[in-house]
């Protein structure tokens, strides 16, 4: 059953992503791109990943889609079309996702408990943090305690894109334009 | 927009609540799904909600650009800090287990709990700050005297 | 309390703790001292690090003190130690050559926060060397590599727009096959912690996965190291970018991303003893060999001295990879050695160069023509620095090309050394384009307008230190070639 | 092979196929990061898939329950998320600056344009 439902979610996820590849109306790609965050949303909810998909409707559908319109506000463009043929493009993109195909089917299944990722390291995080840690949601606890480091690293992360940001797009005081 | 007078009113109802759901998020992620990412952005959409309806110029007013940008950078140090002071108390870097003198589980608790702040007001922070440097940004580019006039005034 | 003990945790903190505290004040003098000063911690507490690992072997220390490979851990021994002294060493030279050179290369709005940029992409690129845990790779990498975007974008010219633009759509494609990579070992493994990772894959029995994970890690890092020919950002990025962005990416960034290959070649992949299966050996070194003939060859074309040397780069670093690919004990040694010098070398030349930029205004060869009259000093130390990137004996690069050389010999590849004699005539060839304008033609009639007219002194002097470092190096090689000969028995020993 | 068991892998495929193509092949900059986002994506899948126990449930600790969802790649996904839309963000900054700057945000335009300035300074 979850099987099926994932899988159907997917296969629109493919569908709307299809879309953004064919329009070149730069506004129906954010759209699409808006509709593409919540069904991946919605995925991660079906696969038990309620924090990640808290976070990917907020963070990818929300701010990811505001960004974009707010880009494209400032450069009122539609999408030329394509002068070359993309030839090239697709034989690396085939050659990178074949890798990864011939790398996949060794691993591990879906839905298969005696895999190494349910076997070693996430055991203690669900057996032993109620005496550790003792907050109810796991992913909090690994997120800010056991990983805490990586979520550091992750604030900074969105710390350099927010003073990075800035440095690109305050204004400058002169009115002359420094550019060559 | 400005002028909507029913939009005025639903938001001076709603953004109270918005802001209320941030806190409830922030604060019950140890007991489901939330915590100080999703925090961070809800309170960003409030604000950025209240400069749609209300102006741009009265979302500077309510929360001035320079205290967003004090925002992104206080909540890395709360965060970063939170590692200092383990280290301080005689553990290591981030380690929340003595930050309270009695019980390692409480002071897992005291760490969490001012770590998400910490994310928190980073991330609502940076998301306001570039939500106001791309809009002031248009306000230039758009060449309307009364605009640029009002973006010379922020 | 001992804040020694913390080290690891601390020299990646205080630059990291450094960039918040900047924006937080916006003054630029202010900036200047916090990022002096992190970055002067960062760079006094690796010197601890590397002098205590010589003396105790590995040091780990558990951020969290949660036990690995529940926690993150922060992991020394004699490879990274060496590292981080370069990174966090030009780093400060080059941090204290950036006050003057700023002032004419990147705009006064922009100048703090140039400070904060640089000390998140010092604390990026300490913590990729340090940690132990794959993940936490990803996001110091992702922490240096959004910072070198602006940094990039903060040059004068518009194109370092695009050149931004550029680097960070092939940044985030190899940072997303690093993770795919790190994703397929942890699928395999259950475990994100380096030395964990490594011990549980030697006892997996599909080997398709890790030769997944493998190519996937390798392209992703290839990328970000500008292994050719996946070098097509870098020549942009080192052209357009302000000056003293340029020494320090060109001295530390490709150096951080090789570093993070070698860690997992050797500690995750094992790959000396995978080798015997694949013939890996051959490949890097073919890759490695292109790049040295290619870069060296596309450099002598160029018209600015900074895309000159930013090819030269594509072909040194061709090297770095040359001695990997033999991996032997001498191979590794020559390889490290000649990443620490290539590292200092261009360092002191691109610092070279942000004098020149600030006097002259540019850096085409007709700004540079009669340099030799108009900036002898300067002049003289791009020569010495030209002279190390050919490898004439009396410089650093002397040191790691005869190990390369007698790597090759001691396996009896005689034509692999062969190629690198070879490659390094083309060295000479654009090495003489340099000589040729600044000391065969006359300085033109009218000095071009100039951003400034004197250099300050201690940009004189940070340039000076760089350049007699790629002398001395030179000759008392105790501690590169000391160091390089340990972290390369240690990557072998590892397991 | 038991193609039902390897169903989210095969998604990443093809998410990861049809994500690269558009940033390799489109000349558009905001096109290119809405491919890069969506190439970003499809790695979610490959950690997220395999974490997921059918009979488990989200990983929010209750004595209802037994069987629990791996929660690490959970956290690790959020990092990823979160460095996404930081990438995302300082993108558009610089696509937008690009705009001002070129007047265009076709990669074909910007990069004629520079062959024409760089064709000035060598002739001058």
């Amino acid at each position: 059953m979850d099987e099926i439902l994932i899988g159907g979610l997917l296969a629109l996820m493919v569908v709307t992503v299809w879309g953004i590849l064919r329009t070149r109306n730069l506004f129906a790609v954010v759209v699409l791109g808006g509709i593409y965050s919540f069904l991946t949303a919605t995925v991660m909810v079906a696969l038990d990943a309620v924090d990640v998909a808290m976070t990917e409707a907020a963070v990818g559908a929300g701010v990811s889609t505001v960004l974009l319109l707010g880009a494209l506000y400032l450069c009122r463009s539609e999408e030329a079309r394509p002068m070359h043929k993309p030839w090239g493009a697709m034989a690396l993109s085939a050659t990178v996702t074949l890798a990864l195909f011939h790398g996949t089917v060794g691993l591990p299944g879906f839905n298969d408990p005696q895999a190494p990722i349910h076997q070693h390291v996430a055991p203690r995080y669900l057996n032993e943090m109620k005496q550790e840690v003792d907050v109810p949601n796991v992913v909090t606890a690994v997120l800010a305690s056991y990983r805490g480091y990586d979520t550091l690293g992750e604030t900074t992360v969105v710390f350099t894109a927010g003073a990075g940001v800035v440095a690109l797009l305050r204004r400058r005081k002169r009115k002359g334009k420094d550019k060559a | 927009m400005k002028h909507d007078l029913i939009l005025r009113v639903i938001a001076k109802i709603l953004i109270p609540f918005l802001l209320l759901f941030a806190v409830y998020v922030q604060f019950h992620g140890d007991f489901g799904p939330g915590g100080g990412f999703q925090a961070g952005v809800i309170i960003a959409a409030a604000v950025v909600f209240y400069a749609l309806i209300f102006g741009l110029k009265a979302a500077h007013r309510m929360l001035p650009e320079s205290w967003v940008e004090s925002m992104m950078a206080l909540g890395v140090i709360l965060y970063a800090g939170v590692g200092v002071a383990g280290i301080v108390l005689g553990g290591n870097y981030l380690d929340y287990f003595v930050l309270d003198a009695h019980s390692t589980v409480h002071g897992q608790h005291r760490g969490i709990f001012w770590v998400e702040v910490g994310v928190a007001t980073t991330v609502s922070g940076v998301m306001l700050k570039i939500f106001y440097m791309f809009a002031d940004r248009g306000h230039l580019d758009r060449q309307d005297p009364a605009a640029s006039q009002e973006s010379a005034e922020l | 309390m001992n804040w020694m003990q913390h080290a690891p945790a601390l020299q990646v903190v205080a630059p990291l703790l450094a960039a918040p505290l900047i924006v937080l004040m916006r003054r630029l003098s202010w900036a200047y001292a916090i990022a002096v000063a992190a970055c002067a911690l960062a760079f006094f507490f690796s010197i601890g690090l590397w002098s205590q690992v010589q003396s105790t072997g590995v040091i780990a220390y558990a951020i969290g003190n949660w036990p690995p490979p529940w926690g993150i851990e922060y992991r020394v021994d004699a490879l990274n130690a060496f590292i981080l002294c370069l990174v966090s060493g030009t780093g400060m030279a080059v941090l204290l050559f950036s006050r003057s050179s700023n002032a004419h290369e990147v705009p006064s709005e922009q100048r703090y926060l140039f400070y904060a940029m640089f000390c998140l992409c010092l604390a990026g690129l300490l913590g990729m060397a340090i940690t132990g845990d794959a993940f936490n790779i990803f996001v110091f990498l992702e922490i240096s590599a959004l910072s070198t975007y602006v940094l990039i974008a903060m040059g004068r010219q518009r194109q370092s727009l695009f050149a931004a633009y550029q680097y960070l759509i092939l940044g985030t494609i190899g940072a997303t096959f690093i993770v795919i990579g790190i994703g397929l070992i942890y699928l395999l493994t259950g475990t994100l912690n380096l030395v964990d990772m490594g011990q549980r894959l030697s006892q997996v029995d599909s080997m398709r996965p890790v030769y997944a994970a493998f190519a996937f890690i390798s392209a992703g890092v290839f990328l970000k190291l500008a292994l050719f020919p996946f070098h097509n950002w870098l020549p942009n990025a080192y052209t357009y970018a302000p000056t003293t962005v340029s020494a320090f990416l060109a001295a530390t960034a490709t150096k951080v991303s090789i570093y993070v290959l070698l860690r997992f070649y050797f500690t995750v992949f094992h790959l000396d003893a995978i080798t015997p299966h694949l013939p890996l050996s051959l490949m890097l070194g073919a890759l490695a060999i292109a790049a040295m003939f290619a870069g060296s060859a596309t450099a002598i074309f160029q018209t600015d001295m900074k895309r000159l040397l930013a090819f030269s780069s594509v072909g040194q670093i061709g090297y770095i990879m040359l001695g990997i690919a033999l991996f032997n004990a001498s191979g590794l040694t020559a390889g490290l050695v000649h990443l620490f010098n290539h590292g200092i070398t261009k360092g002191a030349s691109f610092l070279l160069l942000g004098l020149v930029v600030t006097r002259l205004g540019g850096t085409q060869m007709s700004h540079l023509s009669g340099l030799g009259k108009t900036m002898p000093w300067t002049a003289f130390g791009l020569l010495i620095c030209g002279l190390s990137l050919i490898g004439v004996p009396g410089t650093a690069g002397f040191i790691s090309k005869l190990y390369l050389v007698r790597a090759a010999l001691d396996l009896g590849l005689w034509w692999v050394a062969l190629m690198v004699l070879l490659s390094s005539l083309l060295a000479v060839a654009y090495v003489w384009k340099f000589v040729e304008a600044a000391y065969f033609r006359p300085p033109p009639e009218q000095l071009p307008p100039s951003l400034a007219n004197v250099t300050t002194w201690d940009m004189r002097l940070m340039a000076l230190l760089l350049t007699l470092s790629t002398v001395y190096f030179g000759f008392d090689t105790r501690f590169t070639l000391g160091s390089a000969q340990a972290a390369a028995q240690y990557l072998l020993g590892a397991h | 092979m038991n193609l039902a068991a390897y169903f989210t892998y095969i998604a990443t495929f093809v998410l990861m196929f049809l994500g690269l193509f558009i940033v390799m092949a489109r000349g558009n900059l905001i096109k290119k990061l809405v491919g890069l986002g969506i190439f970003q994506t499809s790695v979610y899948f490959l950690y997220l898939g395999p974490a997921k126990l059918v009979g488990g449930t989200a990983p929010i600790l209750s004595d209802a329950f037994k069987v629990y969802t791996n929660p690490l790649p959970h956290v690790l996904m959020l990092t990823a998320i979160v460095v996404g839309v930081a990438t995302l963000a300082l993108g558009l900054a610089l696509v937008v600056r690009l705009r001002e700057a070129y007047g265009s945000i076709e990669e074909d335009d910007i990069l004629a344009q520079d062959q024409a300035s760089a064709g000035a300074t060598e002739a001058a």
